[in-house]
């Protein structure tokens, strides 16, 4: 058990969480946005959990739970809105109906 | 009696508001009455406060009443009020008494014309503001009257408003004399400015004590009143409206045109004398500008065809005459010349209005002709009237007012003699145009039907004017006719005394000079075949030298353009262009509302990596 | 937590009970009456007893919350707010059976808990929870099932964006946390304020917890989500968009600054004072053309709260006082505005009356709603005698006390363009009828509405021509905040 | 350099970038929970095992069991991949990856700004964490709670609106 | 406590609340309520005539203050002196006559529309009155709205466009000279410590000369767009066309004038060195509007577009004569106020009594009117050569006395604008040439137009009698104004410059 550099840690939640968003801007697929915004939630999670693990303090682990908490109900609530989406259109793609605009 | 002087004004003025409210409800009787008997009225009481004041003159031979305070603001105090002093008194006697005649006149010429009452109304109104302009005892008071005779003018050239034409005429003599009484405005609040008061015996008091003579101040004060001067008696540059507004009825071509506004110019000059003597190079000017117009209105006047225009040109010519005097010192020689052609001139018109109201409005002499016999009261009055008008030696008032202003120039050293020989050139023009109009039109073959007869409303005025302008020039003679001084006694606590040439040469001359003008359209016109070939020479000069043209192309056109090209108001185009690109900025970022999901992403990632990069950066 | 504090925190206990209440009423009897009534009596009375909780502020209620006078007045706000939104709902929902309603007011319950939370917040964590729990409950809300087809667009849009700005947003604080190794305010600004040699964490942090509140603000470049979510929510959910939550989260991010003292940063200061003018002016000119109504309302929204970003720049007592009462005036007029469109529409329709066509001749057909609403757009172009010019004299005063040049020339031009379509929905109201329209009023029974917004209308009107008490009232409470 | 958090690190990123770019949702599925997995190695590294725990049964078990439920329910087929693959063109991909690239290097150079001290190794137990959640964080708890009931009730309304098919 | 300023205010507000409800049932009430409101107003305001007139009395002739927002130091201040008096006595009466002249014109909204004059004049006469600067600019915006609807709901065929632009302009001005008053305010307290709007409080305000500068630049801006003033008069022909024959008599009659009042009492007082040296732009603006809209009155086809260049003109004077700030200008401003109010109105209401007879206002299908509508033309004759300024006529004491105020303090504007009489008599005597002169015209859809009625008659009678009044005698107005301005023209003066005053 050595410690970790904080650069490195939060090296790792910047990439994931750039991948994150990379996956949120290329994504066309609803499903996988919502994947995609899942990273970027966990690659904050991951900050949190670092930024903790510097302070020695169980705070970093608390914010981590509560981002859990919220990703979790973000997901529930998502995947019913696509599901409902699907239902009513029959495709997932974001681009495929923008009545909405202007 | 004295006290009585406000009614002078007021008795036009108020028979002017009753024609006004009265309009379409007064009988054609009752608008005659109106019109004629208020100014007739107001000569009365002119005449008898003349009465009184030449027995009994009151202190400083000058009677002041103040009717209210105008206006006190800032020091300037202004009151409305009446002076009636010699040259006002003229003034008001020329005024209320020619212009009962043509009133007179009028009532019976005028019969027939749609908006009776409407004419009077103006006529009246013309004469109360007229008699303001003389009677005022302050600048702006005159300046009042001044301005009113000047609509007056308007809304009586423009009276047939159907016709296009009138309207123009009207307008181009309001807004050309409107140049002129801009400078006299501005002339007036320099004085305002300067001399501390509006008063006019005031301001030229002032001015001679704190004004040395030759001094810029005075010059220029004096060059803005001679501005407003040349504007309303259409001396040049500013002549050009008075051939168009001949458009007026006829009676108003005698009143206005002729005996009483366009003189206003001359009453001005006179009036502030003082001013003009402090400031000699204006004073030249007067001169140069009346013998300048006197040769262009003659010339000009050879080559007319129309009975009016004619006389409108020897209108000006002889303004010319008075401003030539006023220009050489004749202060009082212009005053006489001023009476004396008030009475021919408006003879002149009236007969002139009297034959063609005969021949349905046809005013081309040489469409008339062999009118002596036909219309004889006509041909008399005209006659003597043209007489007066070409100074036939002796017999007529002309005459004697017009030796009156060659000897006070031929005393006037040098520049005088200049000014003299002009002068009599000019005698000889006249001579030669007015009897050309004479012969042409009442002698020969007749052109034209003739109908109907005089009524004596016509025949009265006629005649007394006839009297008048042979009579009139007795009141003053020259020494060498025994030397009567009746108006010069009168006018002498107000106008500096003439000076006369002591020879007869010059009278003798300028006698000739006139009798040369007749005799030679004698030769000229005794049998007038056709009207006159069209020579660019002619042309020029029935366009009077040109000076419509010029201003035509120098200032009328470019407004004009300026107007029309304006008119949509190109600060407008700024703003137009403001909301254009506003609008222009909404169509753009319009369409990053695309609606896109992925794009908006993207919105928020680029913000937010700006952000940041503006926390790393700082 | 003592006593005391649990009595200062009782109104926001008292939401939760009520929540909990609602749901156990609906589980035991659907009734659209009953819960809705219940709901909007539950909020009565969390709105009675914040007042009541007054006497123990200021109070700090565990490290998360505190309860001072500003909680009190933004709070009361939130509170106040939802409250006319719930009745406003009610209304607006009253109409033939479309299925299941009674949710509705539970997530409206807890989007409430969540937004009255934030004023009160002073941790990362308690900032965090009110904003998501405001942000899921928004989630069913804008997607609230009904016939509308759009509904479901705009929570998929709020979905995905609201996810990606809470990521920036928690990452924004873990870099704080990182940095400074707490997570409360009040120590990150003493910490700030001692020196601390890795001020690049912290900077960076604000900057991505900026982006999270910029979003939920709609502030530009944040801002693209606003007008489809305004078009696609339910009325009165928009109108709880448009007001509750941004003054919750204005209010929680005033605090954050006061206390973390963000405000003295210069770079920050620059990048905010960019965001205001963007706003001021890129959310007038994107409204200059619009012709749906809700839209409009949306971009000048985000105007609106480019106007806030003045006072909120120019700090101090005077940008306090001017930011509060700006809100309070945008509430008023907000909710007025939006809850005409909502008593105006139903879901029924198929889409709510936000069509320009749809206000054609309304002075004729509905006069009550047309002067109101012509007052509610006075107001938001700041025109006397309506708070809305108050407030933007206040919002002005307090820029040009702190000597902000660039950012109260925007307002003045935003403001000027503003003018445009403000007046160009009052002509639309001014026009004739168009024949082609039926003329018969929506099924709803709006007397509940339109008593709300009588009294948002003489509110409007009151404080707009006598303003003292008001002000007065935020002297007393949201001026404390000043520290 | 831990080898441990370094091997983890490298599968956690470089199984994202595979659930990213792939066509098929349940093979990005199953990356994203490798990748799941993997950051609770780290987790466990940095001594969190309580969070590593939390990482394995929540995310990489419960909320990845949500996704591939839903996928199944849709039943994307091979006609939905050759749409993504269609989808996946570099034109479509570039600048979003270069936005995302930017983030990364700008939060890449703040965390190598490195400044900041290397921390303590300590290990944070379920029991710490746990007094803090009943302690300071009791009230975040509370409304936690509200925060999943809002989620559940949002859930439910829209789940039984797609049963009813509206 | 002296209620009266307070009732001048509450009467018009609460009559056209009145107004406005009855209009719903009885379409007569509203023009009583309006007419019954404002002849109230005037009955109040009668006594107050010819107070504070002596010399040695303060210019106030009453006052009245209320504490409105203490917390920001605003205060309910009104006080009323000469010139307050005159312009709001000019206010109610055209108000007077906007209710007379729309007994036929309006037939529809009767209620709103009374109610929107009624505002608009409580806002006008709140502008006249306000010493507090925060609560004069709550009046300033206030009677803008009311004047929006004027003209946006019962105007022509572009009247959106219109009103909108007019809205917009002063709008945008106005909130620059918010800034600025704010601006003051802040400096004051700097200065003093003491935070407060009161205008009295703020006269003498130390700032440096560049600050003075821009600040009396946002207050010049408001008041040269409400003027108007070139170049920021192009939303006026725009309004003025598009309104009401009542909104376009309010518009010129009395709106303009609030834009003078400003300059008269804020900008010149507050700012005496920065006004002073912005004299020389001022005075160009002022003779270049004298020119231009002289010159675009003179291109127009529309009457009421002509007239509203023409009041471009006119105002361009009043201008001058404000910056040339001494007494003759100032007196000559009020009188050109108060003659331009009469004149314009007058010939508003004859556009729109023609309009509503021929239905168009285009001069190219007019001519020769004087034949059908003798009297008509003959007041329009009378009007229009009021408003070219012939003495006898107020116009011209107007002119007159400013021109002679700006001759004192430079000559060459006044030469310059001088040249604008020209320029008045061939746009106004254009309009009688086209319209009332010439070839009659077949008249567009009207078989037989018929004269004024009784009604516009009265009212036309008055209003000349009233141009003629001013005229000829128009001492009471400068007694009555004299104090104030003296009061406004200490205090304008910076203590460098000698006052430009005494004897000439």
């Amino acid at each position: 058990m050595t410690a970790i550099p904080l650069d490195q840690g939060l090296g790792l939640a910047a990439a994931l969480f750039a991948l994150g968003l990379a996956g949120v801007l290329v994504r066309r697929n609803l499903l996988f946005m919502l994947m995609s915004l899942e990273v970027m939630l966990n690659a904050a999670g991951v900050a949190f959990v670092v930024a903790g693990a510097r302070w020695a303090a169980a705070d970093g682990q608390i914010m981590f739970i509560l981002v859990l908490t919220f990703a979790a109900s973000e997901v529930s609530v998502g995947l019913a809105l696509i599901l409902l989406m699907h239902r009513r259109n029959s495709t997932l793609d974001a681009d495929a109906s923008y009545h909405l605009r202007g | 009696m004295h006290e009585l002087l406000w009614l002078v004004p007021t008795l036009p003025l108020l028979g002017s508001v009753i024609l006004m409210l009265g309009a379409g409800r007064l009988s054609i009787r009752a608008e005659a009455a109106a019109g004629a008997l208020s100014v007739g009225f107001a000569a009365v009481i002119a005449f008898t406060i003349a009465g009184g004041f030449l027995l009994s003159p009151p202190a400083g031979a000058a009677y002041e009443q103040t009717l209210w305070r105008w206006f006190d603001v800032g020091g300037l105090s202004v009151t409305i009020g009446l002076r009636l002093d010699p040259l006002s008194l003229v003034m008001m006697l020329v005024i209320t008494g020619v212009g009962f005649l043509i009133h007179l006149f009028a009532t019976e010429f005028m019969e027939g014309e749609e908006g009776y009452g409407r004419f009077f109304a103006y006529l009246n109104l013309f004469v109360a503001a007229m008699l303001l302009l003389v009677l005022g005892d302050n600048f702006l008071t005159l300046y009042t009257g001044w301005e009113g005779v000047g609509l007056c003018s308007y809304l009586l050239i423009g009276f047939w408003w159907r016709d296009p034409a009138n309207g123009l005429a009207a307008r181009k003599a309001f807004i050309v004399t409107r140049i002129g009484d801009t400078a006299l405005l501005i002339g007036l609040l320099l004085i305002a400015s300067r001399l501390g008061t509006l008063n006019i015996a005031g301001a030229m008091h002032n001015a001679a004590q704190s004004w040395p003579a030759g001094s810029p101040l005075a010059t220029l004060a004096a060059f803005l009143l001679l501005g407003g001067a040349v504007g309303k008696s259409a001396q040049l540059p500013l002549q050009t409206w008075l051939p168009d507004a001949m458009a007026g009825p006829t009676p108003v071509s005698a009143l206005i045109h002729a005996a009483t506004m366009v003189t206003a110019g001359v009453y001005l000059i006179a009036r502030t004398h003082a001013l003009f003597l402090l400031a000699p190079a204006a004073q030249y000017t007067v001169g140069g500008i009346g013998a300048a117009t006197l040769l262009l209105a003659g010339f000009s006047a050879l080559a007319q065809n129309d009975i009016k225009r004619i006389l409108a040109y020897s209108t000006m010519s002889q303004i010319g005459y008075m401003f030539l005097a006023l220009g050489v010192g004749a202060w009082g020689a212009a005053m006489f010349h001023l009476l004396t052609h008030a009475f021919f001139k408006a003879l002149l018109f009236l007969s002139a209005g009297a034959v063609t109201m005969r021949l349905h409005h046809e005013q081309d002499i040489f469409k008339m002709g062999g009118l002596a016999r036909r219309l004889p009261v006509a041909f008399w009055s005209f006659l003597i009237g043209s007489a007066a008008l070409a100074a036939l030696p002796l017999v007529t008032a002309g005459f004697y007012s017009k030796e009156a202003i060659l000897s006070g120039a031929w005393a006037d050293g040098s520049s005088g003699r200049v000014l003299w020989a002009a002068g009599v050139f000019g005698a000889f023009i006249t001579g030669l145009y007015i009897f050309r109009a004479v012969f042409i039109a009442f002698f020969g073959e007749a052109h034209t039907e003739v109908s109907g007869r005089y009524g004596w409303r016509v025949i009265l005025p006629l005649t007394v004017l006839s009297v008048l302008s042979v009579l009139g020039g007795l009141i003053e003679l020259p020494p060498a006719f025994g030397h009567v001084t009746l108006l010069s006694n009168l006018l002498a606590p107000v106008l500096p005394a003439t000076k006369e040439a002591a020879s007869v040469v010059p009278l003798l001359v300028a006698s000739l000079a006139g009798l040369l003008g007749i005799g030679l359209a004698a030769v000229l016109y005794w049998r007038p075949a056709r009207p006159p070939a069209e020579t660019p020479l002619w042309r020029f000069w029935h366009a009077a030298a040109g000076f419509d043209w010029l201003y035509g192309r120098l200032l009328v056109r470019p407004v004009l353009w300026a107007a029309r090209e304006g008119a949509d108001d190109v600060i407008d185009s700024v703003y137009d262009a403001i909301a254009w690109t506003a609008r222009t900025l909404h169509e753009q970022v319009r369409r990053t509302q695309s609606g896109r999901v992925r794009f908006y992403t993207a919105g928020l990632a680029i913000g937010s990596i700006s952000l940041i990069a503006i926390a790393m950066i700082r | 937590m003592n006593a005391a504090a649990f009595k200062a925190f009782a109104p926001f206990t008292l939401l939760g009970v009520v929540t909990i209440a609602v749901m156990l009423l609906i589980a035991v009897r659907r009734n659209h009456h009953l819960a809705a009534l219940s709901t909007i009596a539950g909020l009565l009375l969390c709105c009675i007893a914040l007042p009541l909780a007054a006497p123990a502020a200021p109070i700090a209620v565990t490290p998360l919350f505190v309860v001072d006078g500003s909680v009190i007045f933004y709070s009361g706000l939130v509170l106040g707010s939802a409250l006319v939104v719930a009745i406003l709902s009610y209304a607006y929902l009253g109409g033939p059976e479309q299925g299941p309603r009674e949710e509705y007011y539970l997530l409206l319950l807890t989007a409430t808990l969540g937004a009255a939370l934030l004023p009160a917040s002073v941790h990362f964590a308690s900032f965090f929870l009110g904003l998501e729990t405001l942000s899921i409950s928004l989630l069913g809300l804008i997607a609230y099932a009904s016939p509308r087809e759009e509904s479901a667009e705009a929570g998929i849009k709020y979905l995905i964006l609201g996810g990606a700005s809470s990521a920036f947003l928690l990452f924004g604080m873990a870099l704080i946390y990182a940095d400074l190794g707490t997570m409360s305010f009040a120590q990150i600004g003493a910490l700030a304020r001692a020196g601390n040699p890795h001020d690049l964490f912290r900077l960076v942090g604000a900057a991505m917890i900026l982006t999270g509140v910029g979003f939920k603000l709609s502030l530009v470049p944040f801002h693209m989500w606003t007008p489809d979510i305004y078009e696609g929510a339910p009325a009165p959910v928009t109108a709880f968009i448009a007001v509750v939550s941004k003054i919750a989260v204005f209010a929680v991010i005033l605090r954050y600054f006061i206390l973390a003292d963000g405000q003295a940063d210069a770079s920050l200061r620059a990048g905010l004072a960019m965001i205001a003018i963007l706003s001021m002016l890129g959310g007038n000119l994107l409204a200059l053309m619009q012709n749906n109504v809700k839209r409009l309302l949306a971009y000048s929204s985000i105007a609106h709260l480019g106007y806030l970003l003045v006072a909120f720049l120019a700090g101090g007592a005077l940008g306090n006082e001017a930011a509060a009462y700006y809100l309070a005036a945008y509430a008023v007029t907000s909710l007025g505005a939006f809850g005409i469109v909502a008593q105006l529409s139903t879901p029924g329709a198929g889409r709510d009356a936000d069509r320009m066509e749809d206000y054609h001749g309304l002075f004729r057909t509905r006069p009550f709603l047309a002067s109101s609403l012509a007052l509610m757009l006075l107001s938001l172009a700041g025109l006397p005698p309506t708070m809305g010019f108050i407030g933007k004299f206040y919002l002005i005063a307090s820029g040009v006390g702190a000597g902000l040049f660039w950012p109260v020339a925007a307002l003045v031009v935003g403001s000027v363009i503003g003018i445009y379509y403000y007046l160009r929905v009052l002509v639309a109201m001014a026009m004739p009828v168009p024949a082609a329209r039926s003329a018969a009023p929506p099924a709803t029974a709006p007397l509940f509405g339109n008593v709300v917004i009588a009294v948002l209308l003489a509110l409007l009107l009151m404080l707009g021509t006598y303003p003292a008490p008001a002000i007065a009232l935020i002297r007393l409470t949201a001026g404390a905040v000043a520290g | 350099m831990n080898a441990m958090f370094a091997i983890a690190a490298g599968i956690a990123v470089l199984a994202t970038v595979m659930m990213i770019t792939r066509p098929s949702a349940v093979h990005a599925l199953l990356y994203l929970t490798v990748s799941l997995l993997a950051v609770a190695m780290v987790f466990f590294v940095l001594g969190a095992p309580f969070a590593a725990a939390l990482e394995v049964i929540i995310y990489a078990g419960a909320i990845m069991v949500l996704f591939v439920f839903v996928v199944m329910m849709l039943n994307i087929g091979g006609e939905a991949e050759a749409l993504e693959n269609d989808w996946l063109k570099p034109a479509a991909w570039i600048g979003p990856s270069a936005l995302a690239l930017l983030l990364a290097l700008e939060l890449g150079t703040l965390a190598a700004s490195g400044s900041l001290a290397r921390p303590a190794a300590a290990v944070i137990g379920p029991q710490a964490v746990g007094i803090a959640l009943t302690g300071p964080y009791m009230l975040a708890v509370e409304i936690a709670s509200f925060l999943l009931l809002a989620a559940v009730v949002a859930a439910f309304h829209l789940g039984r609106a797609v049963m009813r098919g509206v | 406590m002296n209620m009266l300023l307070i009732l001048l205010l509450l009467i018009p507000a609460i009559g056209g609340v009145l107004a406005w409800l009855s209009g719903a049932r009885h379409p007569d009430w509203p023009r009583w309520i309006a007419i019954f409101a404002l002849a109230a107003d005037l009955l109040l305001t009668l006594p107050l005539i010819g107070r504070a007139v002596m010399p040695g009395q303060s210019a106030w002739i009453t006052s009245i203050d209320l504490p409105w927002i203490p917390q920001l130091g605003i205060s309910f201040e009104l006080n009323l002196d000469g010139l307050s008096l005159v312009l709001i006595l000019l206010t109610i009466v055209l108000g007077l006559v906007s209710v007379v002249i729309s007994w036929s014109e309006i037939t529809e909204r009767v209620g709103l529309f009374h109610a929107n004059l009624l505002w608009a004049t409580t806002g006008v006469i709140g502008v006249f009155l306000a010493l507090d600067l925060f609560l004069f600019f709550f009046f300033w915006e206030l009677m803008l709205v009311p004047m929006y609807f004027l003209i946006a709901l019962w105007g022509h065929e572009h009247r959106f466009y219109a009103a909108i632009k007019f809205v917009i302009f002063t709008q945008g001005s106005s909130l620059l000279m918010l800034v600025a008053i704010l601006a003051l305010v802040f400096i004051h307290q700097r200065a003093t410590g003491h935070l407060t709007f009161d205008y009295l409080a703020l006269l003498g305000t130390k700032m440096s000369s560049a600050t003075a500068f821009w600040l009396m630049l946002g207050f010049f801006i408001a008041f040269a767009v409400k003027l108007p003033a070139v170049p920021f008069h192009t939303w006026l022909p725009d309004a003025h066309t598009e309104a009401p024959t009542a909104g376009s008599v309010l518009l010129a009659g009395v709106l303009l004038k609030t834009g003078a009042y400003g300059l008269l009492r804020f900008v010149v007082p507050l700012f005496p060195a920065a006004a002073h040296e912005f004299a020389p732009v001022a005075m160009t603006l002022g003779v270049a509007g004298i020119l231009y809209g002289a010159l675009l009155a003179f291109g127009q086809n529309d009457m009421k577009r002509m007239i509203a260049y023409s009041s471009v003109s006119h105002m361009g004077f009043v201008l001058l004569g404000v910056f040339a700030w001494n007494t003759l200008a100032l007196q000559g401003v009020v009188v050109q106020m108060l003659a331009h109010g009469v004149s314009t109105g007058a010939l508003f209401i004859l556009v729109g009594a023609l309009q509503e007879r021929i239905h168009t206002r285009d001069m190219r299908l007019m001519g020769g009117l004087w034949g059908a509508m003798p009297r008509l033309s003959g007041f329009g004759m009378i009007f229009a050569i009021a408003s070219l300024g012939l003495p006898g006529l107020g116009n011209f004491i107007g002119e007159f006395l400013i021109l002679l105020g700006s001759f004192r303090a430079s000559v060459p504007f006044t030469v310059v604008a001088s040249l604008g009489l020209v320029a008045g008599a061939a746009y106004a005597l254009l309009l009688v040439q086209r319209a009332f002169h010439g070839r009659t015209t077949a008249q567009p859809g009207s078989a037989k137009p018929f004269d004024l009625t009784a009604r516009h008659i009265a009212v036309m009678g008055g209003l000349v009698l009233a141009i003629i009044g001013l005229g000829l005698y128009p001492q009471p107005v400068f007694d009555q104004v004299a104090p104030g301005l003296a009061a406004l023209q200490h205090e304008g003066t910076p203590p460098g410059n000698t006052p430009m005053e005494g004897q000439p």
